[in-house]
């Protein structure tokens, strides 16, 4: 009999894939709201081929009783809802592994896995309960069963999912659910596995994704307008303040292309607004002539930028971390930027707000760096403090002489927007003298670049510094920034290993300063980064001269898992 | 003569006898009959002679890059609805690299003037074809003239709904400036394709070649007749200038969530944090 | 039935009962009645869910970025005019990324067919509005509904002297196969907008829907009058359909230099270095 | 009585300078061809305003028996056609110019300089000639005068020039020059200042600028298909390739936007075409997704990238080195590519040609990175070599089952366009499977982009290593690339300090295996750079760890000029 967890304290990785449009979704959706209702803590993440129907994809829930937050290679229960199930897939199971599926819908597929398998005649019952269709919510009710859950959340859920559809849809979903459960019973009495984690009820804890995350740190950051142009996976950004925008008082537009959504957004910050644009790296490439323009016209954007694999198309639904040196030097001419990379969700919500606040402050293009993994991920945690200040208003009134690019020691000029005050506000996108009019003067130009530059001082000064966890007196040192996180975190945990600790860039550019001296105090340095390249590790040596020789890289598609951080580094070190 | 708009100590890098002086000199005339100040008007335009107006000009200005200026302009008047608009280009600029958003523009219908100096050619990049130059017109770059049919902005602009469509020509600044008022104070997207020679670098479409080929349209024009308005704007080798078509549907940042139920430019605003840790804790 | 463009062992991608299949079935059968071959056809496309079609149909084929398969098309034509370039695309990559490549390739007629699965909504992406969905339509992005009129292309097409502009429903594989026929056999750039039920995220422009509204020109409809056809193209609540306009003119290609008395395409030239070497020779 | 040359075998500097649409071009123009025929070196840099008519633009001529090929300051001989002369040539006069103006135009405008001052009534005799648009020729005259040019050709010059206008126009200007003639005559009488340079006629010289060597270079490399949008300083390229077009057979076309110029690059290149792409910063920002594109689809692509002051519009007529970040990171995800940044017309010739053979054979994007300063400047040098060998094609005949991806050790798969063969090809935006189509699989993405980016092994192999320029034994090394090249190096021959040398990088990327050695055996390098942040300095450190520390700097929007260097140097080394 196979137990889970498969260690003391450990977690349940459950796989659920299936045709897209077959309703993952809806399992996903029921299992993770109800398993934290009960006091699970719970990460799940996704991945998607780009269609809309058909393929197979798949979700992974980590459901524990201490906070789970990053991808395993690991499958404990693996729940195929139809045939087609993927490489990527079949490749992770193991003899831990059992399978619950549909004899029937899968025919041979998992031939050689007899001894893991256990049938569960989903579709049957499903069609008895009207449809195939409801083949997901028995899945549902098949792995509520299993973790044992109380019928109360459950059933707030359905009525919360599917109340407007009428009683008799909240009936038949209730009826696939029930079967589902007794579906779970039987399969425990078969004894072939066992399920035994226990929930671990705290206070108030939500579960976002990192979408969530950077749309509510928008929020947060005072953020009323919002242009994007849809591309996997930055649309989830958009779609979500789009709900808000009632609400929130938030201008949102889906415009004809990138180029408009970057306008549109230095248009909107030289009259006042707090503008958002969210796209992905082609859509970035698109933008960049227009960051070049925010940067000389001082206009504070935010640009989110939802890494995915290129070059061009790529992989439109997968991840990858290659777009750190696009961020850093995308647009013509020079000028300083802030590059954030969260880790963590919560940084994604305070790094988006902070993003807002610097931009304003310091009148300079801030851009958020996330992936589709991080996106698209999620797990429980104690609600975002948004705290009782407002965002500060960086802007002042226009008196009558106002000057938009009056020279300043830090060369932050007082910002003022039209129609506030008696002034006149101009912005020019060319070379301009202290109110903003084109003026050919090569001193003036040397002051005006300058002026501008020198920004990139007081941006500095309010670096984060990169998160060290693990040991202080670190002999070995892993380096890694944005989504990968968690999944270092725990496979350091793992290694658990003497001398060893990570560094965390949750913000790339500028670096920090400590950055030379914490890499200097280790004997040895990997880079672990989601590319080909070494992006990060390569700006490190050009900005501090120390060469990171051992690099742990990937670019596959898929996030790397806490498997494939553990035994790259195991294999690196050792 | 003097005028509120007049901006001093200013050296205008445009050609001697250019059609974007007079074209100046009617928005001038048109926004002070229309009684607006200064402070009351942004000027937005890209790159290009035309889209030097905005630093010749009192008032607010936001000069971008080429081809951008209507996405400029629709968020400046998003994020304050206060504020008059008055987007400005060539040919090149707002049909050539701007083309897709003069297109996306129209649809939307936020309330903004665009003034299009139509030139025929590229001038300040010294005399290419520009969209709506004419079949056979020669250039360094062009060597055995234009090939492709002229853009023609007034008819797209009417193909695709546009609310408000005129035309009219640099060199007659007191029917310029009657256009122009008209659109300013039109509620919604208003395009002005405003002829204008360039003697430096067009020598085929000069102020004699307009002048042979324009005529205005009088009272029996029916202004809310969108086909008789394409029908005008189709008619080979004449130009009907004045306003070919006008009618108010809602505007743009009519439909905007933040202004529903609240006046306030964006800038004027904050986000209402006690909200948002309700949203928070829902979630 | 089997048909020569037929590629095997493909996963086809689309959602079932989606009018691109209809499409992608007319296309075979015009192809195949026109007598062409596989080798002969190079299908360029952007990104979106129409443009996956180049990846189930035998040919050669160049499947480019969203929005810029009309650019690619063109150079591909120009690069080598003996192939038949067929550029397929969807409405938010034609219209709204693409808009501007649209308008300008319209203007320059090369000999290219341009099919646009046009089902009023983003689909790869996931339902969002495109630039021709209907005013009210929402999606998870256009909560309130679409504010923006829709983009008309075929009147765009015309307005702006496209020489061949014509409109089908997918669900309707033998008229489609007839016109996608008349504008690949046409000389210049042959504009085809396609209805195209999408039945995963558009719940509103239905096969039923469209088959209300839709009906064919008949013999009576004078194809090389085109403010006959404007007056078609922009009736409100109906779709013609069948070739609105069409009227040869000199393509593109016909007017550029390296052509003028060598048909060869250009990857089988080298340049003439003795030309080249006097020219340096005399600066 | 100052003498000209101010040293011996030195040359004499004339700047000419007047109002846009003056006719300071005319004057170039005469002055260069004759002065070329006569047997004079001659080097030419036009520095002008962002407008068509007005404003003060100019012209600096420097004459000499040796080859002349770097900007000074030094005026010996001012031209000023009217007033409004602007402060940066003001703050060039030194008490070695002589200025020749006319009084009754210039006012006041000279009034401190009255001992350098020699009135010539050039608006009197033009007026005489027929109207102001002579003087530009008048002033042509006096110069021509003054180095003592026969007649034969400056009248073969205006038989060409406007003899198709008709006798009138010739005689007019004839007329003209022979006024100047005259003025030059009396002038030298009054004994203020001696001109002795002497020619030194050798045999077919020719006289081109970095448009003309750029264009002759990529016809050279079989380039058949130009598309750009017109942006200074880019478009003098594709003006020059649209007046070849026809004798070379080259497909040219003026796009509607940048975006449509590369996707048309790349377009061509699938059908076969070498296309050529020419543009400045703001253009290859829009551009940089489609050059992603390019490289996933590995289709040849060259562009032209003529550099201009950013952040944005900046100064749309003037010049800067600030875009080699851009080139080298522009497009989002990862792939290889090559960057040239000539330093001579020799070298702008042969790289252009070069960018075409490497990108054909390596399928990659090559970038030729000049900028405003190098392609409006010309001088006098030996006809190019065009040699005898055809560009190499690289294509194939597509076979029955050809596979455009097929997988090869070096990353290169065989390259066949459509009609060429039996064979079908395919081209896809997205990562593909060997044939090109679409195919989601994580194993075949790794493959994939392995095979991409080992073609920069490949690459690498073909590095050109920097110029060395100097003695091999140095002990203080200056670094620099791109236009910069006989500014360093004449300000390098006047300092004629011992142990210094030069280091010109005429490829910089990828750059050279020598670089690290070669800047290890310095004891002290100085990066010379035309833009405010090192860029190049920034990317030798990221690729050999060594930090430059000492940079000479300028972004102004001029170029650097030969005194700027020399003196800067002077500091920094003492
Ligand atoms: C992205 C970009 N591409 C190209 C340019 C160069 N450029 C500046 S103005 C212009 C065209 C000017 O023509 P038009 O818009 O008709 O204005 P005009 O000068 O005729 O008034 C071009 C191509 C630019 N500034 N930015
Ligand atoms: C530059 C860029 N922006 C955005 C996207 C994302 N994207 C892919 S397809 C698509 C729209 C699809 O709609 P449509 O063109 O109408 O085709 P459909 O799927 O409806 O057939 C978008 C926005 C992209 N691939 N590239
Ligand atoms: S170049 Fe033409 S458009 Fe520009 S200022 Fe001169 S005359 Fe006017
Ligand atoms: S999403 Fe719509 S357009 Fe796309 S394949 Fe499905 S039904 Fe067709
Ligand atoms: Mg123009
Ligand atoms: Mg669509």
């Amino acid at each position: 009999m196979i137990r889970f967890p498969r260690h003391e304290g450990g977690d349940v990785s459950v796989v659920i894939c299936g045709a897209a449009g077959q309703g993952i979704q809806t399992v996903e959706d029921l299992l993770v709201q109800v398993l934290r209702v009960e006091g699970y803590h719970v990460f799940g993440s996704r991945e998607y081929m780009s269609r809309v129907r058909g393929g197979n994809n798949s979700t992974e829930i980590r459901v524990s009783s201490r906070p789970v937050r990053a991808l395993v290679d690991r499958i404990d229960l693996l729940i195929p809802l139809n045939g087609g199930v993927r490489a990527n897939i079949i490749e992770r199971i193991d003899e831990g592994t059992i399978i619950i599926g549909d004899g029937e819908e899968l025919g041979t597929e998992f031939a050689g896995y007899e001894d893991q398998f256990l049938n569960a005649p989903v579709l049957e019952e499903a069609r008895q309960v009207g449809g195939k269709v409801y083949a997901s919510v028995i899945a549902a009710g098949i792995l509520a069963g299993l973790f044992d859950v109380s019928t109360g959340p459950v059933e707030s859920y359905f009525e919360k999912r599917f109340g407007a559809k009428g009683d008799k849809i909240v009936a038949q979903n209730r009826e696939a659910l029930d079967r589902g459960l007794t579906m779970a019973r039987r399969l425990l009495e078969k004894g072939r596995f066992s399920l035994a984690v226990r929930p671990n009820p705290q206070e108030s804890r939500i579960a976002v994704n990192g979408t969530d995350a950077v749309g509510l740190g928008a929020l947060a950051g005072g953020c009323n307008l919002v242009t994007a142009y849809p591309m996997s996976p930055a649309s989830g950004v958009l779609s979500f303040m789009a709900q808000k925008a009632r609400d929130f008082g938030v201008v949102v537009e889906q415009v004809e292309d990138e180029i408009a959504a970057i306008n549109w957004a230095v248009g909107g910050a030289y009259a006042g607004a707090r503008p958002l644009v969210t796209t992905s790296g082609g859509g970035f490439a698109l933008m960049t002539e227009g960051l070049s323009l925010a940067a000389v016209m001082e206009a504070p954007v935010v640009v989110h930028l939802a890494q995915r694999p290129g070059p061009a198309t790529g992989m439109a639904t997968r991840t990858e971390q290659a777009d750190l040196e696009l961020a850093l030097y995308g647009g013509h001419g020079e000028f300083p930027r802030v590059i954030f990379a969260p880790g963590s969700l919560g940084e994604a919500f305070d790094l988006t707000r902070r993003a807002f606040d610097l931009a304003s402050r310091f009148q300079s293009p801030a851009i958020v760096l996330t992936d589709q993994y991080f996106v698209n991920s999620f797990y429980d945690l104690p609600p975002f403090d948004v705290g009782r200040e407002l965002p500060k208003s960086y802007l002042v009134e226009a008196g009558p002489d106002y000057r938009r690019y009056a020279e300043s020691p830090d060369g932050i000029s007082p910002m003022a927007v039209p129609g506030h005050g008696e002034g006149l506000v101009g912005a020019d996108s060319h070379e301009h003298d202290e109110v903003g009019h084109v003026y050919e003067d090569f001193h003036l130009r040397k002051r005006m670049n300058d002026k501008r530059l020198r920004k990139a001082e007081a941006i500095f000064a309010e670096t984060l510094a990169p998160t060290l966890i693990g040991p202080d007196d670190y002999r070995d040192l892993v380096i890694c920034w944005g989504s990968t996180r968690h999944i270092v975190e725990e496979a350091l945990d793992e290694l658990d290993r003497p001398g060893l600790a990570m560094l965390h860039f949750a913000q790339v550019w500028p670096l920090h300063g400590d950055t030379a001296g914490l890499l200097g105090r280790a004997e040895r340095v990997v880079a672990v980064e989601g590319n080909a390249t070494a992006q990060l590790a390569r700006l490190i040596r050009r900005e501090t001269g120390i060469e990171i020789k051992e690099k742990l890289l990937n670019y596959s598609g898929l996030q790397f898992s806490v498997e494939k951080v553990r035994e790259g580094l195991r294999d690196l070190l050792s | 003569m003097a005028n509120r708009f007049d901006l001093e100590n200013i050296d205008i890098a445009w050609c001697p006898g250019c059609g974007d002086f007079p074209i100046l000199e009617s928005l001038k005339k048109a926004l002070t009959e229309l009684d607006l100040m200064p402070r009351d008007v942004v000027f937005v335009s890209g790159i290009g002679q035309a889209a030097k107006l905005p630093h010749y000009i009192k008032g607010h200005f936001f000069n971008g890059l080429h081809g951008r200026a209507l996405s400029n302009a629709t968020a400046i008047k998003a994020a304050n609805p206060s504020l008059k608009v008055i987007a400005i280009g060539g040919d090149g600029d707002m049909y050539g690299e701007g083309g897709n958003h003069f297109l996306h523009t129209i649809r939307r219908n936020p309330d903004i003037a665009n003034f299009v100096h139509n030139n025929m050619v590229y001038g300040l990049t010294k005399g290419q074809a520009s969209p709506t130059s004419q079949v056979g017109f020669k250039t360094p770059v062009q060597v055995d003239g234009v090939f492709s049919t002229p853009v023609n902005p007034v008819a797209l602009a009417l193909a695709q709904g546009a609310a408000f469509v005129g035309r009219a020509f640099a060199g007659d600044i007191e029917q310029t400036k009657e256009i122009m008022k008209k659109a300013i104070a039109f509620k919604g997207y208003a395009l002005v394709d405003i002829l204008q020679p360039c003697v430096s670098f067009n020598k085929v479409n000069t102020y004699a070649w307009f002048k042979e080929r324009i005529y205005y349209l009088d009272e029996s024009h029916d202004r809310s007749d969108r086909m008789k308005a394409l029908e005008r704007a189709l008619e080979p080798d004449r130009f009907a200038l004045g306003v070919l078509y006008s009618q108010e549907r809602p505007s743009f940042e009519s439909s905007l969530a933040p202004y529903r139920n609240d006046d306030r430019p964006l800038y004027a605003r904050s986000p209402d944090l006690e909200k948002l840790d309700g949203l928070i804790r829902s979630l």
